[in-house]
């Protein structure tokens, strides 16, 4: 132990009850904390990052204990803290900035509050100016008004910086920052890793980094420990770690990460196919809503085609979707179908007025695996439903159809007798692929398919509906919030904000000249691994006004911007 | 072992305390109830504190003097002039006169006022204030029972004209003068110093009804009552009033007259074999002691209590295996029906699960049905085949007899028709001739045991629940009395 | 199927209690020492002994067979009373919540209102007018608690329409019915269960209170109610006859509530995360 | 926010609207004349039509509707059909009673109730927790009827501290209701308790799982301010509804308790009403409970709002169902 180093975890190992048994959660987790410097925790989703995290501030969840090893901070066992020292180090020493500000922040109080309470508990003074110079510091806009706003009252990146803005207010000796952007949209997240860079330097403390995105980590940590399963995989300087990484698990995440630079574009231009789906100024309200959620959305997708619709939350995606599939009413606007026979099929009518032949050839998968599959049914009986309904197989017919699709989609014929519940979230996903495939569809929607899965699963499931579409020649509509998934898979990219299309192009030209400025925050504020220089973006000046009767225009090449804040003429 | 349910006979006497308060809890009638004693939802506690009848029955059901000290018939019973005290005045101050008497008995007679007694007195033919102290009733039919007639509750001498205010002022000649009194509420009554017939030993009395018979006797036991008034307590309650310290339990003797009816006009009763098989299928001895704990007389199916000097004095016979041969030979084997009762007095489905469990023996099957208390008497009553009910006794053999079973009488719970009893109770009204008299009131009797259609399986003690404190408790004629009714001196 | 291994303690003293409970109402004639209606007026009021471990009531009759077959009135009328209004409840929720809009709206407002007019107004009312027979009182239970079990429904209903499974179902085209049948009803039926758990509890509690006021059922018929109501001024002098049914009644309440939390918290949670259908 | 009040206003008067429709209705349906009720059996068929004409049932039926809703609405809801008198005086009277028993039992049985639940629900799994939770559960259990007896066994027969029952009636002095409140109001507070309590504990579970209350306790607060700052304020929106149902319940007139205490409140003249059919005191009864029910959830909207500052700028009000109790008596 150096003099700077602030904090030290030696041979932790942690385990919580099950049943009769115990579960390891961690084991034999060794780092030190040293002041001015950063350590990134990698891994995927449950590997035990937020458990080792916070036990530097002396907290286990309930039902956990420390079997092994030691925490020490500042020399101090924090496990053996009587209460009134383990308060102090709690805050004082150690501040946490939590995974979700959204959840984090109670919502009961008003921001100041919360904020005062934080000094009040370390006997700091807790004036309003205070307060202010606070949210001055974590750069929140006019923070007079925010002292006496409830959280809810704040857009996700805002929470976020009031989260460390009460992290900071005690002049921690250690900030530990538990997926601080995991929750947000990828301009925001670089403002806010920004920021923790800065406040580190200013404040001079030691930060840990939790986090499952490389990205993340390789963009402001200076030392990485990758973690899997409760147990240390790598520890080391990040530019080494990701550079030269020495285990095959390091590899696999460096390589399953999607990037925006570097990667190749597919490019498989056929423009002689026919047109499947065209969408024309279409508008889509939701009941008694007084704002459009979509306005003028135009798409048109050709057989074999994949297009893309990014945007951040709220934008209409999958607004879009659902119009599409018949579950949410156009306003106005026109939408059709052409099925392979060349007929033509209004796409504009509820679901349920639909001929089964467009209800067929229309197919969603959903964002949220555990919820796109009945909990309370088997595998086998949700991709027989629709091969029932829409009368792909008989009674006899239908297990061996089941079983051919539960293969299809790289799953044994085994499945089809388990519950969603034994499955994990890819397998899920897939389960989701091999019922919209049940239906011989034309058109698959995939609305943020990949959102809830870690990394290295996201990557195969995209590569499993690439070969799919490859193979039975489906066009897919494929949503998502992430630019650097999208890459990979889609022929022509829509970005949407707002309910509007800003841009539309095909993907290659999209990523080589992004002409709309929305677009191009977007790309620039991408972090990957690799990259050790934070963007430059700041999310609270992006916001980029834009102008409702601004049309989009064509650029040629089928690149279509929107002529917002001269999106058009500087270059 | 049996416990012994060791009840006083009779409350404590003694001299009373001067100047005291006694706090009694009634259950009220409605909360649409009244003082005017004519009507049929009569505050029934009060009327004996505040009024006096003409004539009243004593402890053996003989018609003696209250307002009026004597009275006399012509020959054939038709005439009768009663001479009143004099001297008497109304809690207001005014004499009471004979035009009072004759308001009283028009007010009851006025079919608006639909009073109770009114049927039983329906002979009278007019009513004429002879002079201040004298009132005649002329009768259209003979009858020479008829100053018991006029022993009823429901005569009580109201002032002329008062009929409108009555039924809250209360004012009458009685030992107690009103103070207040709401309906289904509370209510006071003061002594009333000038009384006729000697101050009361109370000075005061306050009533307070309590509808649940338990919280009633919660009431007493906590001690914030003295009396339960009008309360038949149940064996169970009783054992506990008795064993609790502070309360006792005094018994009003055959009180409580118990009845099954048997429907006559129904399918099941109209034969009169089926209806003497039900009657030699139990035991009135048995369900005296099951039902009662033998606080009572058993009835044998007649309905005048021993305490009658017209009391016909037979046992008729018990035999159950008779019973279910009459059944069996009018091809009724193994009847079965429903028996009705309800929690309107304590003791019914104590009787009626008694009775039911005796003719099981005869292979009959009674599903006993309890129907809710205010219902019972508008619904089941007179319109179902068998049920249990009851009567307080204390009337005159003439009324009960001809109220209760006469041919087409509104009380006729039975709807028991038969003209050679009709016929005898005429001849006995008009019969002026004591003993002769007496004899056909007992001959009707006998008819009633044979043929009736109403069976009277016991006479109850009222087992009335009161604080230790209470001396000179009793009862009897419907009329509690007020004069000596005390508590103990301190 | 629930495995009883996983089940809490108190869910499974819970189960045993109602089991029990049920067991005996079931095996009651065999069980019962005594006919639970026989009067024996030689021997009224007694204390426990040999031959009446629970002593005699007013009437003679033996405490013991009494209590043994006191609950079954109580357990028919619950169990009849909680199916109807948890069956139809369900249906009128899970509709409500399946049309959404102004079939939700009006609903809501009947059911609303109908919860408004209090439960034992209309329990007496019903009850004085068409008397206390069996369906009458199944009826009358079931009419005041389907508007609850409406709303409890209705809520557990609205977050399953908007997941995936239900959207893919309403996308194929499927009817209302059916998409109500095969996807939602599965999964509130942890919901349904627990509330049907609770809603028993209630209602024997109900049932014995509506015997008590004199509105339940009738006598002789042995039913803790009732015999807490015709025993209870006795309870100083041969406490048994109150006692005992007071206790079994208790005990009966406690464990549906005891086997409603359990069931709560292991169907809630447990249940699906196991993959156990 | 104005308009969200007024939007749960619009609809309170609605459901208040249905229920006084049902009632009036399903009063009409009860079989039987009431005409011939109330003359009894032996009653003439002229007696029993005037009687009708008297009491104006030969008008047609939405008329009648319309003209008592007319009435009720400025609070006169006619003549009782038994004593003649005004329904409104009887109903405020007894209602005021009722009141007397209810307000402290809902003040204490509440505070105490949060209290107890937080505190339960805080000190999880220890033995603390589990007497409280057995209490309860065995609370719940017992119906009101036997708490009542067992209550006026205890302290008004062995020992006299209280009356066991009224004894003035509708027309009670104060001074002699209030002794009497006390074992009522006891019996009150232990059969609602048990809900609050046992919902009060779950929700402060939760709302100690939460991630803001580890936040809040990771920022070195003591556990008391986690507990009553953090947790407590939100922790009680899940339970506002269980607490206007029992208080809905129990103000609608609580009928076994009156009954065993003859106790001169609604629940009394309730079941004496339903004895003697008087059909416009019942009809009363039940649109006064059902404007309780109506006003108590008013409140606890309210109150949510003011206690969840979310609720009062999103404008889809999430409802909470978890409904502890619902008339179960
Ligand atoms: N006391 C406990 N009871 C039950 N499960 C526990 C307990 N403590 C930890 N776990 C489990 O241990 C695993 C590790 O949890 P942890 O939160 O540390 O993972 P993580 O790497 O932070 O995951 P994520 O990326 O999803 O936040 C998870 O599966 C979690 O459910
Ligand atoms: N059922 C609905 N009723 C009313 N408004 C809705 C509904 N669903 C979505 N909206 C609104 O429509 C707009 C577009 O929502 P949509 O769900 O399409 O966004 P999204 O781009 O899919 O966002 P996310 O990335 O969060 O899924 C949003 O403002 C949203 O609030
Ligand atoms: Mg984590
Ligand atoms: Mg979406």
């Amino acid at each position: 132990m150096t003099s700077s180093t602030v904090a030290a975890v030696r041979g932790l190992c942690v385990s919580y009850d099950a049943g009769d048994q115990r579960v390891t959660v961690a084991e034999d987790i060794d780092f030190e904390l040293t002041r001015g410097r950063t350590l990134g925790l990698v891994g995927e989703s449950g590997s035990g990052k937020s458990t080792v995290a916070r036990t530097l501030l002396g907290h286990l969840r309930d039902g956990s204990r420390v079997d092994a090893g030691t925490v020490t901070v500042f020399e101090d066992d924090v496990f053996a803290l009587a209460s009134a020292p383990l308060r102090q180090l709690r805050g004082g020493t150690v501040a946490l900035v939590a995974q979700n500000a959204g959840h984090a922040l109670t919502p009961s109080m008003r921001i100041g509050a919360q904020l005062r309470e934080t000094l009040d508990a370390h006997g700091l003074p807790s004036g309003d100016d205070r307060l202010v110079e606070l949210l001055d510091l974590v750069r929140l806009p006019s923070p007079n008004a925010l002292i006496d706003r409830y959280p809810h009252e704040l857009s996700g990146g805002q929470q976020q910086r009031v989260a460390i803005a009460m992290a900071v207010a005690t002049d921690p000796k250690i900030l530990v920052l538990d997926e601080p952007t995991t929750a947000l949209d990828v301009i925001t997240q670089a403002a806010v890793l920004a920021l923790v860079n800065e406040l580190r330097e200013r404040l001079g403390m030691a930060v840990l980094i939790v986090s499952h995105d490389l990205g993340v980590v390789s963009a402001v940590a200076d030392d990485v420990l990758v973690m899997r399963l409760g147990r240390e995989v790598e520890h080391g300087p990040t530019q080494e770690v990701l550079s030269r990484p020495r285990e095959d698990y390091t590899r696999e995440l460096i390589a399953a990460a999607p990037r925006v630079h570097g990667v190749d574009i597919l490019v498989r231009e056929d423009p002689d196919a026919d047109v499947v789906v065209r969408c024309r100024d279409v508008d889509i309200r939701y009941p008694r809503a007084p704002k459009l959620a979509v306005s003028g959305f135009d798409v048109e997708i050709l057989r074999g085609e994949t297009v893309a619709v990014v945007g951040e939350s709220g934008s209409g995606k999958s607004t879009v979707a659902s119009a599409l599939a018949g579950l949410a009413d156009v306003e106005r606007g026109e939408a059709a179908l052409w099925s392979s026979d060349g007929a033509r099929h209004d796409l504009l009518g509820a679901a349920a007025r639909r001929p089964v032949d467009v209800r067929r050839s229309v197919q969603l998968i959903f964002q949220n695996a555990d919820l796109a599959l009945n909990p309370r049914r088997t595998i086998g009986d949700a991709i027989a439903r629709p091969l029932k309904v829409f009368g792909r197989a008989s009674r006899a017919e239908m297990p061996a159809a089941v079983d051919r699709l539960l293969t299809e989609v790289g799953l044994g014929p085994e499945f089809a007798r388990r519950v969603p519940a034994q499955l994990s979230g890819g397998q899920r996903q897939r389960v989701g692929i091999a019922r919209a495939l049940a239906a011989e569809p034309t058109l698959l929607i995939a609305d943020e398919i990949t959102t809830a899965l870690d990394v290295s699963v996201q990557a195969e499931v995209l590569a499993l509906l690439d070969h799919l579409r490859a193979n039975r020649g489906l066009s897919c509509l494929f949503i998502s919030h992430d630019l650097a998934v999208v890459r990979s898979v889609a022929d022509r990219i829509v970005v949407m904000k707002d309910g509007r299309i800003v841009e539309s192009a095909p993907t290659a030209v999209l990523f080589e000249q992004p002409r709309h400025p929305y677009t191009r925050s977007l790309l620039e504020a991408v972090v990957e691994p690799g990259h050790t220089e934070l963007p430059g973006s700041d999310a609270d000046h992006r916001a980029t006004t834009l102008d409702p009767d601004a049309p989009l225009v064509d650029v040629g090449n089928g690149h279509r911007v929107r002529d917002d804040e001269g999106a058009l003429t500087t270059r | 072992g049996a416990p012994a349910l060791t009840l006083p006979e009779r409350a404590a006497t003694g001299t009373a305390q001067r100047g005291a308060t006694l706090r009694i809890a009634r259950p009220a009638a409605s909360a649409a109830e009244t003082l005017d004693p004519a009507s049929s939802l009569s505050a029934y506690e009060y009327l004996g504190a505040l009024y006096n009848r003409v004539v009243r029955l004593d402890r053996d059901g003989e018609t003696v003097p209250d307002l009026a000290t004597d009275w006399s018939s012509n020959a054939d019973a038709t005439v009768w002039d009663f001479q009143l005290r004099a001297g008497i005045r109304f809690h207001d101050g005014r004499p009471l006169t004979s035009r009072d008497v004759r308001y009283t008995f028009r007010h009851i007679l006025d079919p608006d006022v639909a009073s109770p007694q009114a049927g039983a007195l329906d002979l009278i033919d007019d009513i004429v204030a002879v002079d201040e102290t004298t009132v005649r009733f002329a009768l259209s039919t003979p009858n020479a029972e008829f100053p018991s007639l006029l022993t009823a509750y429901q005569c009580y001498v109201i002032p002329e004209d008062s009929a409108d205010e009555i039924g809250h002022t209360g004012i009458g000649t009685g030992p107690f003068i009103l103070e207040h009194y709401t309906p289904a509420g509370a209510g006071a009554v003061r002594v009333n110093e000038d009384y006729f017939d000697g101050r009361a030993a109370l000075d005061r009395i306050e009533f307070s009804s309590i509808q649940d018979t338990s919280a009633r006797v919660n009431a007493l036991l906590a001690r914030q009552v003295d009396l339960l008034s009008q309360t038949n307590l149940d064996n169970p309650t009783a054992r506990v009033v008795a064993n609790s310290a502070g309360t006792t339990v005094a018994r009003v003797a055959n009180a409580q007259w118990y009845t099954i009816p048997m429907l006559a006009t129904s399918e099941e009763f109209a034969d009169p074999q089926m209806r003497q098989a039900m009657k030699l299928a139990y035991d009135p001895n048995a369900i005296l002691s099951t039902a009662l704990q033998g606080t009572g007389t058993p009835g044998w199916d007649n309905p005048v209590p021993p305490e009658l000097k017209a009391w016909l004095d037979t046992e008729r016979e018990y035999d159950p295996e008779k019973a279910r041969g009459i059944l069996r030979s009018i091809g009724r084997e193994n009847f079965s029906t429903r028996i009705y009762t309800s929690a309107y007095e304590p003791n019914f489905t104590a009787i009626a699960t008694a009775y039911a469990s005796q003719v099981r023996e005869a292979g009959i099957d009674l599903r006993i049905t309890n129907v809710a208390a205010d219902s019972y008497y508008t619904q089941v009553w007179m319109s179902e085949p068998l049920m249990v009910s009851y009567w307080f006794t204390g009337r005159p053999v003439d009324q009960l007899l001809n109220q209760i079973f006469r041919t087409g009488s509104s009380y006729n719970e039975s709807a028991w028709s038969n003209e050679q009893f009709d016929q005898l109770l005429d001849a006995a009204r008009a019969d002026t001739n004591d003993t002769t008299r007496r004899q056909k009131y007992q001959d009707a009797q006998q008819l009633i045991i044979d043929d009736g259609a109403d069976m009277t399986p016991v006479f109850g003690d009222r087992l009335v629940g009161l604080s230790e404190n209470v001396v000179n408790y009793d009862e009897y004629g419907f009329e509690m009395d007020y004069l000596s009714l005390g508590l103990k001196e301190a | 199927m629930i495995r009883l291994r996983d089940l809490t303690v108190g869910t499974r003293i819970g189960l045993s209690l109602v089991g029990l409970t049920i067991l005996i109402a079931i095996l009651a004639p065999w069980l019962a020492p005594y006919d639970p209606i026989a009067t024996n007026a030689d021997n009224a009021l007694a204390g426990s002994s040999w031959s009446h471990w629970l002593g005699t009531d007013q009437y003679g009759r033996d405490v013991l067979s009494r209590t043994i077959e006191g609950g079954r009135f109580a357990l028919l009328v619950s169990l009849l009373a909680t199916t109807v209004a948890v069956v139809v409840g369900t249906l009128i929720g899970a509709i409500a919540a399946y049309y959404g809009r102004w079939v939700d709206a009006a609903t809501t407002r009947v059911l609303d209102a109908v919860l408004a007019v209090p439960a034992v107004l209309a329990l007496l009312l019903i009850v004085s007018v068409f008397g206390n027979s069996l369906w009458v009182l199944v009826l009358a239970i079931s009419v005041v608690y389907v508007p609850a079990v409406a709303r409890v429904v209705r809520g557990a209903t609205r977050p399953v329409l908007s997941t995936g499974y239900v959207t893919a179902a309403r996308a194929r085209g499927e009817r209302s019915l059916p998409i109500i049948r095969r996807e939602v009803l599965p999964n509130i039926l942890d919901t349904i269960l627990v509330e049907f758990a609770m809603r028993a509890s209630w209602v024997v509690l109900l049932v014995s209170t509506l015997s008590f006021l004199g509105f339940g059922v009738n006598p002789p018929t042995p039913d803790w109610g009732l015999m807490i109501q015709e025993n209870r001024t006795a309870l100083t002098v041969a406490p048994a006859g109150t006692l005992a049914p007071i206790v079994t009644l208790s005990l009966l309440v406690v464990g549906l509530n005891l086997a409603a939390d359990g069931l709560g918290k292991y169907l809630g949670v447990d249940r699906a995360r196991r993959g156990v259908i | 926010m104005a308009r969200l009040i007024g939007t749960r206003l619009a609809t309170s008067v609605i459901t208040l609207f249905l229920a006084a429709f049902f009632v009036f209705f399903a009063v009409q349906a009860l079989p039987g004349d009431v005409a011939q009720q109330l003359l009894g059996q032996n009653a003439t068929e002229e007696a029993v039509a005037t009687m009708r004409e008297q009491l104006g049932l030969d008008a047609n039926v939405w008329v009648r509707f319309a003209e008592w809703l007319g009435g009720a609405v400025t609070g006169d809801f006619g003549t009782s059909l038994v004593s003649g008198e005004s329904v409104s005086g009887t109903l405020w009277t007894a209602f005021s009673h009722t009141l007397l028993i209810a307000v402290p039992a809902i003040v204490v049985g509440i505070g105490l109730s949060l209290v107890l639940g937080v505190w339960a629900g805080s000190r999880r799994g220890t033995s603390t927790d589990s007497g409280i939770s057995l209490i309860a559960l065995v609370a719940m259990s017992i119906p009101e009827f036997v708490v009542a007896t067992v209550l006026i066994l205890l302290f008004a027969i062995i020992a006299p501290i209280f009356p066991a029952v009224v004894l003035g009636g509708p027309d009670a002095s104060l001074s002699e209701l209030l002794p009497a409140i006390v074992l009522p109001a006891i019996t009150l507070v232990i059969a609602m308790a048990a809900y609050i309590i046992r919902a009060m504990r779950s929700s402060t579970i939760d709302g100690l799982a939460t991630e803001y209350a580890t936040t809040a306790e990771l920022k070195g607060l003591t556990r008391r301010r986690v507990l009553w700052r953090h947790v407590a304020p939100s922790a009680i929106l899940p339970v506002l509804p269980v607490i206007s149902i029992n208080v809905a319940w129990l103000l609608g007139g609580v009928v076994v308790v009156e009954s065993v205490f003859n106790y001169p409140g609604l629940g009394k003249l309730m079941i004496d009403s339903v004895s003697t059919r008087d059909l416009p005191i019942l009809q009363a009864i039940a649109v006064l409970s059902a404007l309780v029910y109506v006003t108590v959830n008013l409140i606890a909207d309210l109150l949510a709002l003011a206690a969840d500052p979310r609720q009062r700028t999103l404008h889809s009000s999430r409802r909470r169902s978890r409904p502890a109790k619902e008339a179960s008596a």
